[in-house]
């Protein structure tokens, strides 16, 4: 069997979903990071398979900034982490609701 | 054997990159000076932004002067898009930046204004947003909403307080989500086209007669969904009240403009082609949407006890209605967004700036929330000038003529009419009328209660100094003087959006 | 002669402004002087007017200045002397200037003397309006103005619980018939393009039958208000409440009297329509005996001799239905003086009695206060008919109306009536003058009216003496508007039978009374008798219960309708359903807001939620594009 | 100057009232005095100058605000409006000569003045947009006054009347909208394809429109009217509005404001959509008689003599209504006057109910009785309003109220006859009200020794009784202009209506006014 571009679609699409399936289940703000992390990821996957079934770069391109977003935001992302775990001492997402209604 | 790349400057038209560098140029400075000698008051910076937005905004209107002559202007490679559109949208972002950075001055000592980083980052946001606005290649689109969003999410970061930091944390990891979604719509396009430009993608779906509607229709689903987000349509609008709420007033009132401005241009881009080209399914749902983000939002700022959460979800309703625009996609709906948006962002910034300069370092003993409707009672006796100016701004809001808002609201509404919506239309104004109740509830406090927390006139003005007087009075002016101003900003709007195409 | 109908239409206003200075100070004896005499003024300048009317012929009409115009509207105050007119300012000032004087000591203790003479004289001027008019509008003016000043006189001793309702109760019976009367207005003016009497009657005859059997039903509708016809009667007796001049003068010899009036003023409507004509004359008829009866047992001087008013008002419709509207003007200026006279004498005996009302509780007064007791007999004596005072010329001319135009059985009535009148004015006359002087029992010391009193009202007792002898010289006089028709009974001898009959027939319902009230013994009636116990009795004293329907079916149902009205719809229905959506959607937020719970994990949800539900839609939508063809 | 005396009427007070706010407290009062009798004497010129023989609009004023957009600054006034102008102007400044209310007397002052500015607007404005923008801006003050100032419900009393009058306006926005759309669609030209966007009512005048949509556009300015008026069963805010709002809150509310919305239906709904109109005459003149009799019973059973007036006013209103719906010249001639000799009165009673609870701080009926003998120039007057209200020939009432229901009576017999019985319901209520008040013994200790009316009240009131009794015996001025612009109205719809109920339900004057061209017959779009 050889691998089309629809195995890679669906690589994609099913990545895409755990990672949303991740982002509604996890309570723990690490884990949540890492499920947004496969979202962006399950993307580039599919954008470098595009990419070249169209024998176009533009894809690629796609894939490198989302690759390079994915990293900056995980460099907020921690940062905001830690902030929290040193003032809480938890990264639980259950203590995030002072602010409701 | 690569050819050797041969570009000449003239095509690749740099000018048009100025308005993106400049804020960055300025960033940089900031970052420099700062290394060079740390500790430097805030004032500095303050007016290091200050110089280069303006800058910024004198090369935006050089730029409008060119389009007003040459019509749309392509560059770099025909990333960038310089149209009406871009333009129009870059001056609500420069000037409400404009009068946001002079809020930094306040009495009170905050946290983020005394790191030069606050400021850089806040060039950057903009750089970003403009970058956003002034394209229609997806790719940029995307890197301009990051470098926006992370900026942003940091800046809420900044104001160290507990809350901030819950805010930035929850507007991140949704923000993360919503990016996640925009990649993967623009994926799927990519995938039917083949190309990441708007304007390409646009033609090639016409070409072939939309014959993937299903695909094209999952596409559109993700893109609204991030953009959704971005505009805090509901379901996607609970961030909003949160993220409000844990930024500063100054912060939020800032984030209830710029942000949803760039993101109403690149919906703008992105939709109204669709809805031209007959997508009933993407009218249907926009007429839900539209609707249910303007009615819940509003009724669920009739139950808020807290002004700054209120002002919230009376943000997100007004973003709903202003999504009537693009619903709707005539040249009068375009440029009614634009009126309404410059209008709004005057009065709203100008409300928020209200709270802002009532802000006290910390919590009031026995107060939940810094801005309780509590707070404001009996403000009138108290603080009767900052009473009457916040009165006028809540009047705007509820859209009350002359005031400012009004002016949009009815051109907004007039446009649904003439474009056939009539349920649409009576819809806004009902939902005007619930509007009208929380605003002025706030104005009951005000005006017609017993002062029951603060006997001392002081607190509704503890934060103020003279640059954030000035700011609010110059919100104040263009409130009320709002008629005035309407007829060239609308001649100006409507000869630039109908130009672009829109 | 305009300046004369100036200062006869104007000098009571004047007068009345002038006691209404002094209305919140002490008694000033000024304040009843000055507007006794302008009111003598205003009679002179009546008199010199009726000499000019008399002598010419003609009549004089004057438009002051345009009141409304707007439209096709034209409504000016315009005021016409002619003959009919004339009689009325007449009576009016006449009446008025003896009530005036008379109330001067009448009201001598009263702490609102001036106030009173205040109110009086505005009656006077309204009532002026009203008669000279050349309008329906104007004469409007005057009806409102006249039941204005009857509130206010009724409920003069405001402080009385009573007073003050019978003055509500006029008031509002009044508005009620005053609605036809201005529908009636209505339809002149739609159908004839104007209000002034002299071109709508001109037109009238060229209108549809059904137009101006309308007209003449709601105009009527007015008039049985003001002349208090069943079923509108109830407030004159009520009325009574008021202070004896103002019975006398309002509630006897002119206001109520506007209603006849006012069907004698439009003629030449009636003229077309004589189907109402017939109607009114049933109904005058019919009151004439109900109110009659009713005067039978009624133990209140004052309301006696009210319902004796109501019964001669009878007379009067019978006789202006009937076409025979001279008659009716003739009847209504006799009945004028004699009433007004009897009235005043019921005043001079009330003061005496110390304001007591029950003839029963009175008797022998003729000793003590002659004067009133002659008065009172020969104002009887002309109620009831007899030869040669005024009532007979004037009664009996109606019985022969009837009569002459065949209508047997209102003839029957009106006959039988006249017994009734003359046994309850007889009755009256009998148990206050005559007998044993049972007030005693009451420790009362009734003395004379002051003088001046007395001789104010003989101008009265000379009129209704001799007002019967005027009869032919009147009838030259007003004939010259009114149709001229005489009513002679063909044969001579059924007319001296029937007028002998007719006498005879009332002095013994005299003899009656006399010998019932006077000569046997009389005893203040405790409930007790057989009589008082009989049903018809009871009927009769009740006033056939109906009063006492109005209340129970009338004004208690529109009391707690608007109750209702206001409890339950206005709160309840109307209001709860305002802020019923209001509190609908202010609930939905209350209870849709834990959506936002402040969980990111929720959030995230909702967004997640959002997409999917988005994502079910487009595809049920490519779906159905692609099978359906939608 | 006669030039601009409508802008100089409207904005004289608003700048004095931002002058007002450097005034000291203790001299407020004479300020407020002296400009509000600056501008009673300037609307006072304003009629000298008017000329009564000209049936249209005079001292028009126009500057572009909206151009592109249709907007104009455009004023004017006509024998409709310049009686209710004047009004405005003299129950401002009586209100201010009266005012007893010693709390925060600046800024009740300033506020009158800023009310008074939007009274004055909303009577000129010739462009929808102004209009609205007064209509609106009116309720700010008002709102301000009674919860400020009134009762102890005054906070809900206030957004009650606030919201409800916002939501039914915004209703009649999306109308003006509409109209101002169609008249667009109406003068596109062939050639280039652009229309003329105005939302200038006289222009609007010129256009025709189908019946349809004269019947949506009629309903959604009729929303808006109607809870202005208020008219039932949109009345409900006024009861409470009343109830709360401090005695120069209801004079004015009673007095102007309530009169924009039927000043409203003559100048927008009958001229605009004659057949419309037409259709719904019998309808509204239904509500009307709801209005007559259902208030007036609501109002006898009130215990609150400041709700009887209240209630009253609704009841006064359902003639009005009567009289504009007449469609004749007598009706809407008679309403307009009756609009003034409303104010008048009703102001006059929400005046004389403000002096006795000034003295006892109750407005409860039960509290007092006998009134008459301890305050008999209080009794008096407030007798001679009670006349007036129930419509007395010679007083001012009765003109309005006899031509309103004269002119209906050409329309329907039936319903004018049970609209007439407002003459018997309206005597109910304020009698037994007068009775229960003024008659009897005084029985309540605290009533032994009120005070009589003082100077200041008389001020206040001796001028409104004159008027009431000069303007019930003399109304020609007033009658005259009004009669005027009156029938020219008239005139227009007769010559505008399509349908031919409406051209028969119309009377023709056969008088000339300006032409009528433009017409529409669909509209694309409008769905």
């Amino acid at each position: 069997m050889e691998i089309g571009l629809n195995h890679y679609l669906v690589l994609s699409t099913i990545l895409f979903a755990i990672g949303l399936i991740g982002v509604m289940r996890r309570k723990n703000l690490l884990l949540l990071f890492f499920a947004t992390e496969i979202l962006l990821n399950s993307v580039n996957i599919a954008f470098a398979a595009i990419s070249h079934y169209y024998g176009d770069l533009t894809g690629q391109m796609f894939a490198f900034f989302v690759i390079a977003i994915a990293a900056s935001e995980v460099a907020v992302g921690l940062g905001l982490l830690i902030v929290w775990h040193k003032r809480h001492g938890n990264i639980d997402l259950e203590t995030m609701t002072s602010m409701r209604g | 054997m690569l050819e050797p790349v041969n570009v000449s400057l003239e095509s690749l038209n740099l000018m048009t990159l100025a308005p993106m560098l400049i804020p960055i140029i300025g960033a940089l400075l900031i970052l420099i000076i700062d290394i060079a000698k740390s500790n430097l008051d805030k004032t500095l910076y303050v007016g290091i932004s200050l110089l280069f937005l303006l800058i910024d905004f004198s090369a935006l209107l050089s730029s409008a002067g060119v389009f007003a002559q040459d019509g749309t202007i392509m560059g770099v490679f025909d990333l960038m898009l310089i149209d009406g559109l871009a333009i129009l949208s870059q001056f609500i972002l420069v000037g409400a930046s404009l009068l946001f950075i002079p809020l930094a001055l306040t009495h009170k000592r905050f946290h983020e204004f005394s790191y030069p980083e606050f400021f850089a980052l806040f060039l950057f946001m903009i750089s970003g947003f403009q970058f956003m606005v002034a394209t229609d290649n997806l790719i940029l689109i995307f890197v301009g909403l990051e470098t926006a969003s992370l900026a942003l999410y940091t800046l809420i970061a900044m104001h160290n307080r507990n809350k901030s930091f819950e805010a930035a944390v929850k507007y991140f990891t949704m923000g993360a989500l919503a990016a996640g979604f925009f990649s993967f719509g623009a994926m799927i396009f990519y995938a039917l086209t083949g190309s990441v430009e708007l304007g390409q993608i646009a033609t090639i779906l016409e070409a072939n007669n939309y014959a993937d509607m299903g695909y094209v229709l999952v596409a559109v689903v993700f893109m609204l969904a991030s953009f959704g987000f971005k505009l805090s349509l509901v379901p996607f609008h609970t961030w909003a009240p949160d993220v409000y709420e844990g930024a500063s007033a100054a912060m939020a009132g800032y984030m209830s403009i710029v942000p949803k401005i760039a993101a109403f241009i690149v919906v703008m881009r992105m939709f109204e082609f669709l809805i031209n080209s007959g997508v009933v399914w993407l009218e249907v749902v926009l007429y839900i949407f539209v609707v249910v983000t303007m009615t819940a939002a509003n009724v669920w700022a009739l139950v808020q006890t807290d002004v700054k959460r209120m002002l919230a979800y009376s943000s997100i309703s007004h973003a709903g209605f202003v999504m009537v625009a693009i619903l709707i996609g005539t040249t009068q709906a375009n440029s009614a967004l634009f009126l309404y948006w410059i209008l709004f962002s005057f009065t709203n910034l100008g409300a928020f700036s209200m709270l802002w300069i009532s802000r006290q370092k910390h919590l009031p003993v026995g107060q939940s929330s810094d801005h309780s409707y509590n707070k404001f009672a009996g403000m009138i006796k108290t603080a009767p000038v900052a009473a009457t100016i916040m009165g006028l701004f809540m009047l705007s809001l509820a859209g009350l003529p002359p005031f400012a808002l009004f002016w949009g609201k009815l051109y907004m509404i007039s446009s649904a009419v003439t474009a056939g919506y009539t349920v649409l239309a009576l819809i806004m104004a009902l939902n005007s009328a619930i509007a009208g109740y929380y605003y002025l509830k706030l104005i009951v406090y005000m005006f017609m209660k017993e002062p029951v927390v603060n006997q001392d006139g002081t607190v509704y003005v503890a934060n103020a100094t003279m640059s954030l007087k000035t700011i609010i009075g110059f919100a104040a002016v263009g409130t009320i003087f709002a008629v005035i101003v309407v007829n060239p900003l609308l001649e100006f709007i409507t000869a630039f959006v109908y130009n672009s195409g829109y | 002669m305009e300046m004369f109908l100036y200062i006869a239409l104007f000098a009571p206003l004047v007068g009345s402004l002038f006691a209404a200075l002094f209305a919140a100070s002490p008694k000033t004896l000024i304040a009843g002087v000055v507007p006794s005499l302008l009111l003598f003024i205003s009679f002179i300048a009546s008199s010199i007017l009726l000499a000019y009317v008399l002598q010419t012929g003609g009549a004089i009409h004057v438009e002051m200045m345009t009141w409304m115009a707007t439209g096709d509207l034209y409504i000016p105050f315009g005021f016409v002397v002619d003959q009919v007119s004339v009689t009325m300012m007449m009576v009016v000032t006449l009446v008025s200037t003896v009530v005036h004087v008379y109330s001067i000591g009448y009201m001598d203790h009263d702490k609102g003397f001036n106030r009173f003479f205040a109110w009086l004289s505005a009656f006077v001027f309204s009532m002026m309006i009203l008669v000279m008019s050349d309008n329906f509008a104007g004469l409007f003016i005057g009806w409102e103005g006249v039941g204005l000043c009857s509130w206010g006189l009724i409920g003069f001793w405001y402080h009385k619980e009573s007073a003050t309702w019978a003055a509500n109760e006029a008031f509002i019976m009044n508005r009620i018939a005053d609605l036809g009367m201005l529908i009636g207005i209505f339809l002149v003016y739609w159908n004839t393009g104007t209000l002034q009497y002299e071109q709508a009657f001109a037109v009238m005859p060229s209108l549809d039958t059904e137009i101006l059997t309308w007209m003449g039903i709601f105009l009527f509708i007015g008039a049985m208000g003001k002349s208090a016809q069943f079923p509108l009667h109830t407030w004159l007796a009520d009325a009574m409440e008021g202070p004896t001049p103002v019975s006398a003068l309002i509630h006897a010899a002119t206001m109520v009297t506007a209603g006849v009036y006012l069907v004698v003023r439009a003629n030449p409507l009636y003229d077309l329509i004589p189907d109402v004509g017939l109607f009114i004359a049933s109904l005058g008829a019919f009151v004439a005996m109900f109110a009659a009866s009713m005067a039978l047992v009624n133990r209140d001087m004052k309301r006696i001799i009210a319902y004796s008013t109501l019964s001669q008002l009878g007379y009067m419709f019978v006789a202006a239905g009937l076409g025979a509207y001279w008659v009716a003007l003739f009847h209504l200026m006799a009945h004028a003086f004699f009433k007004a006279l009897l009235f005043l004498g019921a005043g001079n005996v009330m003061h005496a009695m110390h304001d007591e009302l029950d003839p029963f509780k009175m008797g022998g007064l003729s000793k003590v206060m002659k004067g009133t007791f002659v008065m009172m007999t020969l104002a009887s004596v002309a109620l009831a008919g007899l030869f040669p005072l005024a009532g007979f010329f004037s009664k009996d001319l109606i019985l022969e109306v009837g009569f002459v135009q065949h209508h047997y059985i209102i003839y029957s009535v009106l006959l039988f009536t006249a017994g009734l009148t003359a046994f309850y004015s007889f009755r009256l006359v009998a148990l206050i003058f005559h007998g044993e002087e049972r007030y005693k029992l009451f420790g009362i010391h009734p003395h004379e009216a002051y003088k001046f009193m007395l001789i104010a009202m003989s101008p009265l007792l000379l009129l209704a003496i001799v007002a019967g002898a005027m009869k032919m010289t009147y009838f030259e006089m007003v004939t010259a508007v009114l149709p001229a028709t005489e009513y002679h009974i063909h044969s001579e001898i059924t007319y001296w039978i029937m007028t002998i009959g007719t006498q005879l027939f009332v002095i013994a319902a005299i003899a009656f009374a006399y010998k019932k009230y006077a000569l046997s013994k009389v005893d203040v009636p405790d409930g007790s008798s057989d009589m008082e116990k009989s049903f018809i009795y009871k009927l009769l004293y009740n006033q056939y219960y109906i009063p006492r329907f109005y209340e129970n079916y009338f004004v208690k149902p529109y009391r707690e309708m608007s109750h209702a009205f206001w409890k339950e719809m206005d709160i309840l229905l109307v209001d709860a359903t305002v802020d019923g959506i209001a509190k609908f959607i202010y609930n939905t937020g209350e209870n849709t807001r834990d959506m936002q719970s402040g969980n990111l994990s929720t959030m995230l949800k909702w967004m997640v939620a959002g997409t999917v539900a988005l994502l079910s839609l487009a595809v049920v939508f490519a779906l159905a594009v692609r099978y359906l063809g939608v | 100057m006669l030039d601009h005396i409508l802008s100089i009427l409207i904005f004289f007070p608003a700048l004095a009232a931002m002058f007002g706010f450097v005034i000291h407290k203790d001299s407020i009062r004479a300020y407020g005095i002296a400009v509000s009798a600056i501008e009673f004497v300037l609307a006072l010129w304003l009629w000298f100058g008017f000329d009564s023989a000209v049936s249209g609009m005079q001292f028009m004023e126009f500057i572009p605000l909206i151009p592109s957009f249709g907007i104009n600054y455009i004023l004017g006034v006509d024998g409709i409006s310049l009686f209710i102008i004047i009004l405005a102007a003299f129950f401002t400044l009586i209100g201010i000569a009266s005012l007893t209310d010693t709390k925060n007397v600046k800024n009740m002052i300033i506020t009158l003045l800023f009310l008074q500015m939007t009274m004055v607007g909303v009577f000129v404005a010739l462009d929808a947009i102004v209009f609205y923008i007064f209509w609106e801006l009116s309720l700010v003050p008002m709102l301000y006054i009674i919860g400020a100032w009134g009762g102890p419900l005054r906070i809900y009393a206030s957004v009650k009347f606030f919201l409800y009058t916002f939501a039914g306006s915004l209703v009649m926005l999306v109308g003006m909208l509409f109209m101002a759309y169609f008249y667009y669609q109406a003068t596109i030209d062939p050639m280039t394809g652009v229309g003329v966007w105005s939302f200038a009512i006289l222009d609007w005048y010129r256009l025709i429109l189908p019946e349809n949509f004269q019947l949506w556009l009629f309903a959604a300015f009729f929303i808006g009217f109607a809870i202005k008026v208020p008219m039932f069963p949109f009345h409900t805010w006024l009861p409470y509005a009343h109830g709360q709002a401090p005695t120069i809150g209801s004079v004015i509310l009673a007095a102007i404001l309530l009169k924009m919305g039927t000043y409203a239906f003559i100048r927008f709904s009958l001229p605009l959509f004659p057949d419309a109109s037409v259709y719904f005459m019998f309808p509204i003149a239904i509500i009307a008689i709801v209005m007559i009799i259902y208030t007036a019973m609501v109002a006898y059973a009130q215990e609150d003599i400041k709700q009887v007036v209240a209630y009253s006013s609704i009841s006064h209103m359902g003639v009005i209504i009567l009289g504009t719906f007449a469609l004749n010249v007598e009706g809407i001639t008679g309403s307009i006057f009756l609009m003034i000799a409303h104010g008048v009165v009703s102001g006059a009673l929400f005046l004389l109910v403000g002096v006795i609870y000034d003295r006892r701080h109750t407005k409860m009926m039960s509290e007092f009785g006998g009134l008459a003998s301890v305050m008999p120039r209080y009794a008096t007057i407030f007798g001679l309003m009670l006349m007036a209200s129930v419509g007395l020939p010679l007083t001012i009432n009765f003109v309005g109220e006899f031509l309103s229901l004269l002119g209906f009576y050409q329309q329907s017999h039936m319903i004018t006859l049970i609209a007439g019985t407002a003459i018997i319901v309206g005597a109910i209520y304020m009698l037994a009200a007068y009775k229960k008040m003024f008659f009897g013994e005084v029985t309540n200790e605290k009533n032994k020794n009120l005070p009589d009316v003082n100077k200041r009240e008389l001020v206040a009131l001796i001028p409104l009784s004159i008027i009431t009794i000069w303007l019930g015996i003399y109304p020609k001025p007033i009658l005259e202009p009004i009669n005027n612009s009156v029938e020219s109205v008239v005139q227009l719809m007769h010559d505008k209506a399509i349908t031919d109920e409406a051209k028969s339900r119309i009377p023709n004057l056969i008088k000339e006014v300006e032409e009528v061209e433009i017409s529409i017959t669909s509209v694309e779009g409008a769905h």
